[in-house]
């Protein structure tokens, strides 16, 4: 462990860089949904990814800003795009932009801010001041020990980081066997 | 093998020698049969070529030639056929798939058709083509000056 | 000012870590014009290292022995014109060099090249450097698919497939590379400079760490790191022979040449990884057997002797260079090579004498840094050079048997090589 | 008897009716790509045009266009002396001069019912077997370089300048060498020039080594030669397939062997055959092929007959009214001009016989189910000239 590593104390950095990622993220989240043509949509989704990944880092979650990047960001919007590339532009130019139930996701969308504005007013009471944030480092491993456990026990979520494991297993084999014609 | 296919067709097919090399002329009408019988009978396994050559002042104006080889015999056999301008010859890509392009060259060069050919269309010249260049008539500084305008943009391809 | 620009130098971490943002800028600027006169360097290496083996010599007009090179092809290709094809999607095929570029270069915030010569230590270092180089296949597929054309799409559908499937047999090998960190200590890092310090703490390189276990992990990686930088024999996403030039068939100019040095970027990067993990990063050879101050010195003597050959081979070349009039420049040329390259030697060796010893003066710590650099430097080159060699010798694959190689061989290699890294973890301890 | 059955072939459909039309769909869209290969690509050695048509990468079908380079060499000839169409064959297969000049000169003096002397021959044989060799040394070279083996086109091209300087030597040209005079040679060898060839053929040997060291073991090229454009010996024979690729399928045959001409006869050669007829064994053929060339060379140059090197010809060739065809042996496969004569001194119709034009026809055939990538190495395996093919 570093000794210089000045940690827990001070902000990781500047209020801007949140205002900026939070903007970027809003801003590409917007064109997401706005752009006609996929590509260019999926191209904003990443921007948004990590713009998210950048606010974790600001949040001392390095490692989920990473896995964010590595996981969302180079993985699975990489298969996004190879299968959209695919997909004829024309035709989706031309589609309608939204569909029928636009309404309802807007109120759906409505619902959550109001669920986050009602968090951050009631911040204080809801998420008690004393966890104060880990230090940098000691994040990762916090994640470590509540996945895995430490020295002997279990850790707090093991079981349930197992079966979802699992199921995840289950649903690759699925998926080779639906798409495989003869294994 | 001569005296036996001679008894068969009669006057319909003469067989020659000319500086070591034999040749059948054959009648046009006997041409897919005879040309099978080749293949099936005579073990002709091996279409080497397939040509033709132009006489413009003959009544039949086009020599048809087929150039034959049989691996289990390694002889070497022609065979010629003369057709008239605007006649067509059944093809002989069922009997010798290498006849495909080989017809078509022909078809290119000379305008002879080909019943039964897969897809007989010009294949050295550019398809809007007009005019068979290997005929006598078609002089040698000769081209086709429209479809050179159009598709080039050129005056003159020369 | 002065202050606060000295006061960072008795520092032993990184600048960002230091909080130290004067020094970070200037480390980041330092390793951004270093990695472009590298990639420079690299295309004058190749071209005549890929030369040699093939009979020729490669270029020899612009400057002595050809040296001059790339900074003409810099020029050329700053100065050639910019063709967007018309019926391309401007936006992406425009940022889509720019994605790649990015990747490229963000990789090196966390390449530690001594113990604080890095911008930053990042806890999740690996994880953060894996995670954006991976990113580079974003600018591939932009630029295959904002093209709208046939052989760049195709480029584009392998150079991703590609990538996301050596990702795999890539990530397992570098986690069995983490998992050796833990072995003493108890607690693994992914932190770069934690992981040199692992290989430092336990007296030797992972590479030869329960033979042959890392050397497997290492030779997957070393596989996986040319297929992920799309070079040959793994270059499908941009085989001349068949796709033209893959990707990037329609880019020219500047924009293309941002691709080749974005391309050139990713291998260091990823050499850079194997070095870290596997070959000690910054560490001398023996630190542990061949120790004490005399040691000390005479390996502190090392990249001053560098470039002493280095200087004693222009000396060769001018000498052996034809006696005609029409090489006279070229000769004087070579001859002002050699003088700075034995200049450097002399400072190095200066600096070399001069710190000896002390680490805490000054020069001592100057000396320190240079002896860092330069091996990390090495042991990057000799990668770079086996990517040279691995182009002049071998065919290419075919995209069927690259799949295959990446998901038959090497993901179940490099999975067993890790569990059986870890039993053996477990047993040894 | 050998049945060949249309169905044999999968491609009963001919290549020529290749389903090329996506109508309406806009074009990605499609499961089935129509890519445009050549005639301005790498890897197609000229202007020769694929029309592929895939599934993902999957070739389904292909179809060649062709003519980019058409000259129309056998209109040329009818305008043509004999005597003075004999450059122009040169053109033809430029990287193979030499046999295309041995061939027409022969079919001519056949015609003619002449005979070059033996030592004309002994010479002919020598440099149609140098050619043979920088034949397939460019091919070699170019085909590595399809499969994205850089150096082995270096070192050919390095060895292949040996064979232009003797050429070179000889008779002033490098590549359309017109080395040949219808009844014999028109020059004596210089002086040295049977020292040249020894000198070349021990220069050689170890290089054909070294060719195979950087390819015939290495993996990566077995892998991408092996089980590629499979062509049975049954669809070979049917679709008119000679010369290498012919060999490589498991027939053995050769000209030289079969119909020998020229003084082949007096020579003692092997011709290599392949088992499975695909791109590595045709690569094997042809480098074994080098080899068998080196050893009809060292055994010509070593018996050279003195005496002259020109046959009784008239000074104008007026051959009698008849045809002729007469077929040679070049590195590319059978290569037959068909003449027909009016008694005049120019040709009444020549018809030249190219090996690769005819070759080229199995692309379909060889790559149908293959990736992309394969198509590129089995026109490469086929070694066309496209000034052959075109003419």
């Amino acid at each position: 462990m570093n000794p210089a590593l000045n940690v827990g104390s001070a902000p990781v950095a500047t209020p801007w860089f949140f205002y900026g990622l939070a903007a970027a993220a809003v801003i590409s989240g917007l064109l997401v949904i706005t752009r006609r043509n996929a590509v260019h949509s999926a191209l904003a989704l990443i921007v948004t990814l990590l713009s998210v990944a950048g606010l974790y880092l600001m949040l001392y979650a390095p490692f989920v800003a990473g896995v964010q990047i590595i996981v969302y960001a180079g993985g699975i919007m990489v298969l996004f795009l190879f299968v959209i590339m695919l997909v004829s532009i024309e035709r989706t130019v031309k589609e309608r932009q939204f569909n029928r139930i636009w309404p309802i996701g807007l109120l759906a969308s409505c619902a959550l801010l109001a669920l986050f504005l009602t968090a951050f007013k009631k911040g204080q009471s809801l998420f008690p001041n004393r966890v104060a944030p880990l230090p940098e480092a000691l994040n990762t491993q916090g994640i470590a020990a509540a996945l895995y456990g430490e020295a002997g026990k279990m850790g707090q979520y093991t079981f349930a980081f197992e079966i979802a494991s699992l199921l995840l297993l289950v649903a690759i084999l699925g998926a080779v066997i639906m798409t495989k014609k003869k294994i | 093998m001569v005296e036996k296919y001679k008894k068969q067709y009669g006057s319909g097919l003469e067989a020659q020698t000319y500086l070591g090399q034999n040749y059948f002329t054959v009648d046009r009408s006997l041409i897919p049969d005879f040309l099978k019988l080749l293949r099936d009978d005579e073990q002709f396994d091996y279409c080497v070529d397939l040509t033709a050559a132009h006489y413009p002042k003959r009544e039949k104006q086009f020599d048809v030639f087929w150039i034959l080889y049989s691996f289990p015999r390694n002889e070497r056999v022609r065979v010629k056929t003369q057709i008239a301008d605007g006649e067509s010859l059944p093809s002989s890509f069922p009997i010798w798939p290498t006849a495909d392009w080989l017809e078509r060259e022909v078809y290119d060069m000379f305008g002879i058709k080909f019943d039964g050919h897969p897809g007989l269309k010009r294949i050295l010249l550019p398809d809007g083509w007009q005019g068979f260049p290997l005929r006598k008539d078609y002089g040698i500084l000769q081209q086709d000056k429209e479809w050179v305008q159009i598709n080039l943009g050129i005056e003159s391809g020369q | 000012m002065v202050e606060s620009l000295m006061s960072y130098l008795g520092s032993t971490v990184p600048p960002s870590n230091a909080g130290n943002q004067l020094w970070a800028l200037i480390y980041i600027l330092i390793i951004f014009a270093g990695v472009s006169v590298a990639v420079m360097a690299m295309n004058w290496i190749e071209r005549k290292a890929l030369a040699h083996f093939q009979i020729r010599l490669g270029p020899m007009r612009v400057g002595p022995h050809g040296l001059l090179q790339p900074i003409a092809d810099a020029l050329k290709l700053m100065l050639k014109e910019d063709i967007i094809p018309d019926e391309s999607d401007k936006a992406v095929f425009w940022f889509a060099p720019i994605i790649g570029l990015l990747a490229a270069f963000t990789v090196y915030i966390v390449i530690p090249f001594g113990p604080s010569q890095a911008v930053s230590d990042m806890n999740i270092g690996i994880l953060f450097m894996l995670g954006v180089s991976s990113l580079g296949v974003l600018g591939i597929v932009t630029a295959g698919w904002a093209s709208n054309s046939h052989y760049p799409l195709i480029g584009a559908l392998r150079s991703s497939a590609q990538m996301v499937s050596y990702e795999v047999a890539m990530g397992l090998a570098v986690v069995s590379a983490i998992l050796m960190t833990s072995l003493n200590t108890g607690t693994g890092t992914l932190s770069m400079i934690g992981i040199v310090e692992a290989q430092r703490d336990q007296g030797i390189w992972f590479l030869f760490k329960f033979f042959p276990l890392g050397l497997i992990a290492f030779v997957i990686f070393a596989i996986a790191m040319v297929a992920e930088t799309n070079r040959a024999p793994f270059d499908l996403a941009e085989a001349e022979s068949e796709l033209t030039a893959g990707f990037h068939t329609e880019y020219s100019g500047l924009r293309w040449s941002l691709f080749m040095l974005a391309e050139y970027a990713a291998m260091i990067a990823v050499s850079s990884i194997a070095v870290t993990l596997w070959l000690g990063g910054w560490m001398r050879p023996f630190p542990a057997l061949l120790h004490g101050p005399a040691w000390e010195f005479i390996f502190s003597l090392f990249p001053g002797l560098t470039f002493a050959a280095l200087a004693g081979f222009a000396f060769l070349g001018t000498i052996r260079m034809p006696s005609h009039s029409f090489f006279k420049i070229q000769r004087i040329g070579l001859g002002a090579f050699g003088l700075v390259l034995a200049f450097i030697a002399l400072l190095l060796f200066a600096i070399a004498v001069a710190g000896r010893g002390d680490n805490a003066n000054l020069a001592g710590r100057f000396r320190e840094g240079i002896d860092y650099v330069y091996w990390f430097v090495l042991k990057v080159a000799v990668f770079m050079y086996l990517f040279i060699w691995y182009r002049a010798t071998w065919p290419r694959y075919r995209f069927d048997q690259l799949m295959k190689i990446g998901w038959k061989v090497m993901l179940p290699i490099s999975l067993g090589a890790l569990i059986a890294t870890a039993v053996v973890g477990v047993l040894v301890k | 008897m050998n049945e060949v059955k249309d169905k044999s072939l999968p491609h009963a459909v001919a290549p020529s009716s290749l389903d090329l039309d996506t109508p309406d769909k806009p074009y990605l869209d499609s499961n089935e790509l129509i890519i445009n290969m050549g005639p301005q690509h790498p890897a197609t050695h000229g202007v020769l045009r694929v029309i592929l048509k895939l599934d993902g990468e999957k070739v389904l079908g292909t179809e060649c266009v062709i003519g980019y380079l058409h000259r129309g060499v056998e209109k040329i000839a009818e305008n043509r002396t004999y005597t003075m169409f004999n450059p122009y064959v040169d053109r033809m297969d430029y990287v193979a001069a030499v046999s295309n000049g041995l061939g027409y000169c022969q079919a001519v003096e056949k015609l003619l019912n002449v005979e070059a002397p033996p030592r004309a021959n002994y010479i002919r044989v020598i440099l149609t077997e140098l050619n043979r060799i920088a034949s397939h040394q460019l091919w070699l070279g170019t085909h590595a370089l399809d499969i994205g083996a850089m150096t082995p086109l270096f070192y050919t091209f390095r060895d292949r300048e040996e064979i232009l300087k003797i050429f070179e030597k000889y008779c002033g040209a490098r590549l359309t060498t017109h080395a040949f005079r219808i009844g014999g040679l028109q020059y004596e060898t210089y002086a040295g020039f049977e020292k040249d060839v020894k000198n070349f053929l021990t220069f050689v040997a170890p290089k054909i080594d070294e060719y195979e060291a950087l390819l015939t073991g290495n993996r990566i090229w077995i892998e991408r030669t092996k089980n590629v454009g499979v062509i049975s010996a049954k669809d070979a024979i049917a679709l008119g397939v000679t010369g290498p690729v012919l060999r490589a399928s498991g027939v053995k045959w050769d000209i030289r062997r079969a119909i020998p001409y020229a003084n082949y006869k007096d020579f003692d050669f092997e011709i290599p055959i392949g088992k499975n007829g695909d791109t590595y064994d045709r690569y094997l053929v042809r480098m074994v092929e080098m080899r068998q060339s080196l050893r009809i060379i060292e055994q010509a140059v070593n018996g050279i007959p003195e005496g002259p090197i020109m046959a009784k010809v008239p000074k104008v060739i007026k051959p009698a009214v008849g045809e002729i065809y007469h077929s040679i042996e070049a590195p590319k496969g059978e290569l037959g001009y068909f003449i027909v004569s009016d008694g005049s001194t120019q040709p009444y119709r020549l018809r030249v016989r190219p090996p690769s034009f005819v070759n080229l026809q199995a692309l379909d055939i060889m790559v149908r189910g293959m990736l992309v990538a394969d198509v590129v190495a089995v026109i490469g395996t086929l070694d066309i000239v496209l000034g052959e093919v075109d003419r």
